[in-house]
């Protein structure tokens, strides 16, 4: 197994009280992709704010190709190849998409010059097939377009590690399937990716292993299979009734 | 290929341009007809507002008289004199545009300068460039004068001399007063003043208990007062603008602080300092340039002190003061230069300026080297009950000096 | 001993500082908008109080009342009129809108009253309490600075129109959704921040020389005292008037007046920096 | 983009020809609107592509203003003054946008309108250094007003044309497009990789830079400075205003709206006598209303995409 992209040892961040994130330790190899799950309110999005610099953890450390990044600011966790998407969308609103994606190649994806950034982003635009709204604002986009968006924005940004931060959420059962092949093409890139995930039939066809986060705490690891298996797993999130028809 | 709508732009710009260059040449066309034209940038609005109205009120006065007599005899005609007003509204760069503008646009013969040193400066520093002769009526520090200005002419004696006789006279008349407190605003004139009374203080023998400065802008005056208080001084010596003594005046009361001499410099020789602190103001000294009970025979267009005085309360209502007086003499010592000179030519008026020494309603006028009115026994005053009473010297005396009341 | 006498300078002032604040934190609070013309409603009402006092005799005590309502009419007016419509606007442009009829008022008054300082010389005399000696006028300013916050405070939490106060603060959509109808709010914010501005005035003219020039300063300190108290809290404006009343007055004695007031403003740069929302700030308006 | 390059070309020609043209009243105008100008498309950097609206511009005339009459008066060459003053500005600027930055909106406003307060107070009692109260005095350029006239007109107009070249690089270059980021998301732009803290300061420090040029140069002209007239809180709430007539985060908005301002200015305030300041408030409240996006925006009939597809690549300018 070679190096470790991201390690994470005794991550631990409380607000006023509460530990959001109590000890999360776990290591990410390169080119998989792994499952972040649990109920809500467990802390996932602490966890991706802590690795991305949004946050800054209290205790414990983090680790990205083998350098300390504990303290890092987020713009430069995106320089050194660690990209993510929000949850809720996060626009240039009165920019154009093309130029919502081109800030991404020009900055993270450290292009030559503007223009170089802005054929590298249309490059994006087209793997997400958003080329025909280049030019259109980015407020105006729907919400299946935005977070085609946020997906094309990061990848400019020539990610060696991308958190998507529930990605599918809102989209319907059809939009499902283009966003999981999407992934999947991403992935093919060599690009780790860690997703943020409810929905079951996703995590279950696109996740090589599974990490499991109740109340701040990771409570299992492993492949989606053994983690279903995992009784604390199930009393936690899955419910036995989902866990038999897994078994079956 | 400039597109139409950059084209509608530029068109709009030139049209706009045009207009206003329209506007002024309306303005400035009347220069044709013989008339002597006199230039006066004024703060009508912002900080020296107040001051900038008094002005404007002895300027019409003067004007009035002229042309209500012909004019001004010059050489062989008589000319109808036109005074231009503009207000810089107490802003430098203000002020040094509307000298520019009344030299090259409005091609003024000769200039008045705005209250207060430091604007005197900057419009001195454009007609000096220009050779224009400037009257100033109310800028009294030597660093004004100093600058080797030779078109400059101020009517106001150095301030200087004001606080010297004061030293002697008070020490004179109030026994044991050993300790002075002065507190004065940091600004060009007052802070002169507060300079001049510490060396005056220390030049005979009086000790000096605190001297600060307090910043423009300044709302309170408490933290001062008490210090000054707990030195026991028998002199206060407070210099600002009329606001700043209003306020300082009735905070001591604020503190039940009270001492045998209170003096604010400039403040009493201005009737709403008076007005706006009633009987706290009694017994406040000060000095000025001029008093209204001074009675001078002139063979100028006032004619005496006297009549001065009552034509300026018929028509303001309320004493003239210091300002008001000495901005009128300005005009009436240039009158008489460009009678003297019976020209036109600025250089020779200046010349004839330079060797004005003559008597007018407002005072003995005969300009040193460095353009300053002579220095001269300077009316010390005194608020007494409700009227300012000028103790000194001794031709004006109306009364005496009277220790503040203690509380 | 000088020491009380400090403290009790400090206090005194402070109250005056925290009248000035009161309206224009409101404002700033819950409108969000930084209102220019907030120290020449201040010289307004002095002038009206001087003006009523000058020429029938009215005390100006007794003229408080009807002057803060009438500027509570004309920030109505200002507010239905103009304001209303740039709400959502940045910073930039409200505090350019009210710069420009600041300048507008400015100059009116200018005209109207002429620039020249007038106060009215009506000495409601001092109380000594051993060496300490207080002005009754100051007294009555500390009285009224606590007046108005606690009217302020009532108001903000007993009233329905508090509670719809607070609430636009909180989250302007949510209560329009609720059924708060958004402009008549800020028309009644706005109007009475002018109101405590004209009842800050009445009493002013007591104190202070009343001239349109002090309009920027009492801007000035109005701005430094949200700071240093903290917006979205009615007794903010109170707290940071009398820290600011404190510390201008000690550092007076320490430093001498000529650094009295820039240490003010020192101490707000410091906040701004470390603890933007001041002393007491928050998020809601309670 | 090269379209208002052309436009300001044509009206830097205009401004540099009034002296053939005009008397020295005239010039004196054109030299007050190349040093608005300046002081607009500096301001622009902050308050327009940054969407940081800063009131500190007065403090960094002033500054510059004392700087520059302070060297001068200790016998640097008139130039050599004028550089000094930009050099000492530009770094109280970074020095303090590390500071200042930090806040937001309305915080960063008030925060930035105090500093010209501040450096008032400093002004006013450092009077060891800065004479106080009484001002100071910057020698006289030899010379008649003619040939005086015309050196400050082009001193001005050389600053002006440095601001706008500075403009252009920024619009063009990484820093802009990063400024733009952050004006319209802060936290994105930070997501995507804009170095905000950075970025921020060196937009702050450069609209910093050309304030303080234009003080020094203004306090050669005047020779005479005091702390009330050097830190003017009218001029630091002024800039702001005819960048708003002109246009933010344009390239030619600050220059149409500082230009049309000064004349709106001139028209208005001699033909007032005593209402000129309540003429002025008017044009600003109606401004705001009925010119909400400035000149240029009421003139950009379809939204202009941030960076101009198909614009010539701008040489060299990835720093």
């Amino acid at each position: 197994m070679s190096a470790p992209l991201l390690q994470v040892q005794g991550l631990t961040k409380r607000f006023g009280g509460v530990a959001a994130v109590n000890q999360v330790s776990f290591d990410l190899a390169p080119g998989r992709i792994v499952g972040l799950i649990g109920p809500n309110g467990a802390g996932k999005t602490t966890l991706v704010n802590l690795i991305t610099g949004v946050h800054r953890a209290d205790s414990g450390s983090l680790q990205f190709e083998g350098r300390d990044v504990t303290q890092q600011r987020p713009f430069e966790a995106a320089c050194r190849g660690l990209s993510r998407t929000f949850q809720i969308v996060q626009p240039f609103p009165r920019m154009s998409v093309l130029d919502n994606v081109t800030a991404g190649a020009l900055f993270a994806g450290k292009a030559a010059s503007p223009a170089q950034a802005r054929a590298d982003a249309m490059a994006q635009l087209r793997f997400v097939g958003l080329q025909a709204l280049a030019d259109r604002p980015a407020a105006s986009l729907t919400l299946p377009s935005r977070k085609r968006l946020e997906l094309a924005k990061s990848l400019a940004m020539r990610p060696r590690l991308l958190l998507l931060d529930e990605v599918n959420a809102g989209l319907n059962s059809a939009e499902i399937g283009a966003a999981i092949e999407l992934i999947r093409a991403i992935a093919a890139q060599g690009i780790t990716v860690l997703l943020i995930e409810h929905l079951m039939k996703v995590v279950f066809s696109l996740c090589d292993d599974l990490l499991v986060l109740h109340h701040g705490e990771l409570i299992a690891q492993g492949s989606p299979q053994a983690v279903a298996a995992d009784p604390k797993v199930i009393e936690a999130y899955l419910g036995t009734k989902y866990a038999e028809r897994m078994r079956a | 290929m400039l597109r139409r709508s950059s084209i509608l732009k530029l068109g709009r710009l030139a049209a706009q341009a045009t207009v206003t260059a329209a506007l002024w040449t309306a303005s400035t066309g009347a220069w044709a007809q013989d008339v002597i034209r006199i230039g006066a940038p004024l703060a009508l609005t912002g900080g020296l507002a107040d001051e900038g109205k008094k002005q404007q009120v002895a300027y019409d006065m003067w004007l009035k008289r002229v042309n209500a007599a012909g004019g001004i005899q010059v050489g062989a005609k008589k000319m109808k004199v036109e005074l231009l007003t503009y207000d810089y509204q107490s802003d430098e760069k203000r002020a040094q545009q509307i000298a520019e503008r009344l030299i090259t646009q409005d091609k003024v013969d000769f200039l008045t300068a705005p209250f207060g040193s430091g604007h005197t400066k900057v419009v001195a520093g454009v007609a000096e460039r220009y050779g224009v002769p400037v009257m100033a009526s109310v800028a009294s520090s030597e660093t004004v004068f100093n600058q080797g200005y030779k078109y400059l002419f101020g009517t106001l004696a150095p301030n200087g001399g004001i606080v010297q006789n004061m030293a002697v006279i008070f020490t004179r008349l109030i026994p044991g007063v050993k300790k002075i407190a002065i507190l004065g605003r940091e600004d060009v004139f007052p802070r002169a003043m507060a300079a001049e009374m510490k060396k005056a203080a220390e030049a005979n023998g009086i000790e000096v208990a605190y001297s600060e400065f307090y910043p423009v802008g300044t709302l309170d005056h408490a933290a001062a007062l008490s210090k000054m208080k707990a030195t026991g001084a028998q002199w206060v010596f407070i210099t600002g603008y009329t606001q700043d003594l209003i306020l300082a005046r009735k905070q001591m009361g604020d503190l039940k602080f009270s001492a045998p001499i209170v003096t604010m410099v400039t403040g009493p020789s201005y009737r709403e300092f008076v007005d706006g602190l009633g009987k706290l103001a009694d017994g406040v000294t000060s000095a000025s340039w001029w008093h209204h009970s001074l009675t001078y025979k002139s063979d100028d267009v006032f004619g005496s002190t006297e009549a001065f005085y009552k034509e300026f309360v018929a028509r303001e209502k309320k004493d003239p003061d210091y300002v008001n007086a000495s901005a009128a003499a300005a005009l009436v010592v240039l009158q008489k230069a460009i009678e003297k000179a019976g020209t036109l030519d600025k250089a020779k008026v200046r010349d004839a300026l330079a060797a004005t020494d003559i008597l007018t309603f407002y005072g003995p006028v005969k300009f040193t080297a460095n353009g300053m009115n002579q220095g001269r026994d300077l009316p010390i005053i005194q608020v007494q009950g409700t009227k300012i009473v000028p103790l000194y010297p001794t031709p004006i005396k109306a009364g005496s000096l009277r220790p503040v009341a203690p509380f | 001993m000088i020491g009380l006498q400090i403290l009790v300078n400090g206090l005194t002032l402070g109250a005056l500082y925290a009248c000035l604040a009161v309206g224009f934190s409101l404002v700033w609070g819950v409108l969000n908008v930084i209102n220019m013309l907030h120290g020449s409603l201040i010289i307004l009402g002095g002038y009206l109080t001087w003006y009523a006092w000058l020429h029938w005799q009215v005390h100006p005590l007794a003229a408080l009342l009807p002057v803060a309502l009438l500027l509570f009419a004309l920030g109505w007016v200002i507010q239905m009129t103009m304001i209303n419509r740039l709400v959502r606007q940045p910073v930039l442009t409200t505090l350019t809108v009210t710069f420009g009829l600041d300048l507008i008022l400015y100059n009116a008054m200018n005209v109207l009253f002429d620039a020249t300082p007038r106060r009215i010389t009506l000495d409601l005399g001092t109380l000594s309490l051993g060496e300490v000696v207080l002005a009754w006028d100051r007294i009555v300013a500390f009285v009224l600075a606590l007046a108005l916050t606690l009217l302020l405070y009532a108001v903000m939490n007993a009233s329905r129109t508090g509670r719809a106060i607070v609430a636009v603060r909180m989250d302007r959509d949510a209560a329009e959704l609720m059924g708060i109808r958004i402009n008549r709010v800020y028309a009644m914010t706005f109007a009475l921040g002018a109101g405590l501005a004209g009842a800050c005035g009445a009493l002013m003219a007591m104190v202070f020389p009343i001239t349109t020039n002090i309009s920027g300063l009492l801007l000035g300190k109005a701005f430094v005292v949200c700071v240093i108290g903290g917006l979205g809290t009615v007794p903010g404006a109170l707290v940071g008037g009398l820290v600011l009343g404190l510390i201008e007055s000690l550092s007076g004695h320490l430093f001498g007046p000529q650094n009295a007031v820039l240490i003010g403003y020192g101490l707000m740069l410091v906040l701004l920096m470390t603890r933007p929302t001041g002393l007491l700030g928050r998020k809601g308006y309670e | 983009m090269k379209r208002s390059m052309a436009i300001f070309a044509v009206f830097a020609l205009a401004v540099a020809a009034v002296p053939l043209a005009g008397d020295n009243y005239l010039l004196q105008q054109a030299t007050f609107v190349a040093m608005y100008c300046a002081l607009a498309l500096s301001w622009n950097l902050i308050g327009g592509y940054a969407g940081y609206p800063s009131f500190a511009t007065a403090a960094f005339v002033g500054l510059g203003a004392y700087a520059g009459a302070l060297l001068q008066n200790a016998g640097l060459p008139m130039v050599a003054a004028w550089v000094g003053a930009t050099l000492i500005t530009a770094a109280f600027a970074a020095l303090l946008g590390y500071g200042l930055l930090r806040m937001k909106g309305h915080y960063f406003a008030v925060g930035s309108i105090s500093i010209v307060e501040v450096l008032r107070l400093v002004a006013s009692s450092w009077a060891g250094l800065t004479g106080g109260g009484e001002g100071l005095n910057v020698p006289i350029m030899p010379g008649g007003p003619e040939f005086a006239g015309r050196v400050f007109l082009y001193a001005m107009w050389a600053v002006m044309l440095l601001a706008f070249a500075s403009a252009v690089w920024v619009d063009r270059s990484r820093l802009g497009f990063g400024l733009r980021c952050i004006e319209q998301n802060e936290d994105a732009a930070d997501m995507v990789g804009v170095p905000v803290t950075r970025y921020k300061t060196a937009a702050f420090t450069l609209s910093a830079l050309f304030c303080g040029t234009v003080g020094a140069i203004s306090a050669s002209w005047v020779s005479y400075i005091a702390p009330t007239d050097a830190f003017s809180i009218l001029l630091t709430l002024k800039v702001p205003v005819m960048v708003l007539l002109g246009g933010p985060g344009s390239l030619l908005g600050p220059v149409i709206g500082a230009a049309s301002f000064v004349l709106i200015e001139q028209t208005v305030w001699s033909r007032f006598l005593d209402y000129n300041q309540a003429a002025l408030g008017l044009v600003i409240v109606l401004l705001i209303f009925f010119l909400p996006g400035g000149v240029l925006g009421r003139l950009r009939w379809r939204a202009k995409p941030a960076v101009q597809p198909g614009a010539a690549p701008a040489a060299g300018s990835a720093p």
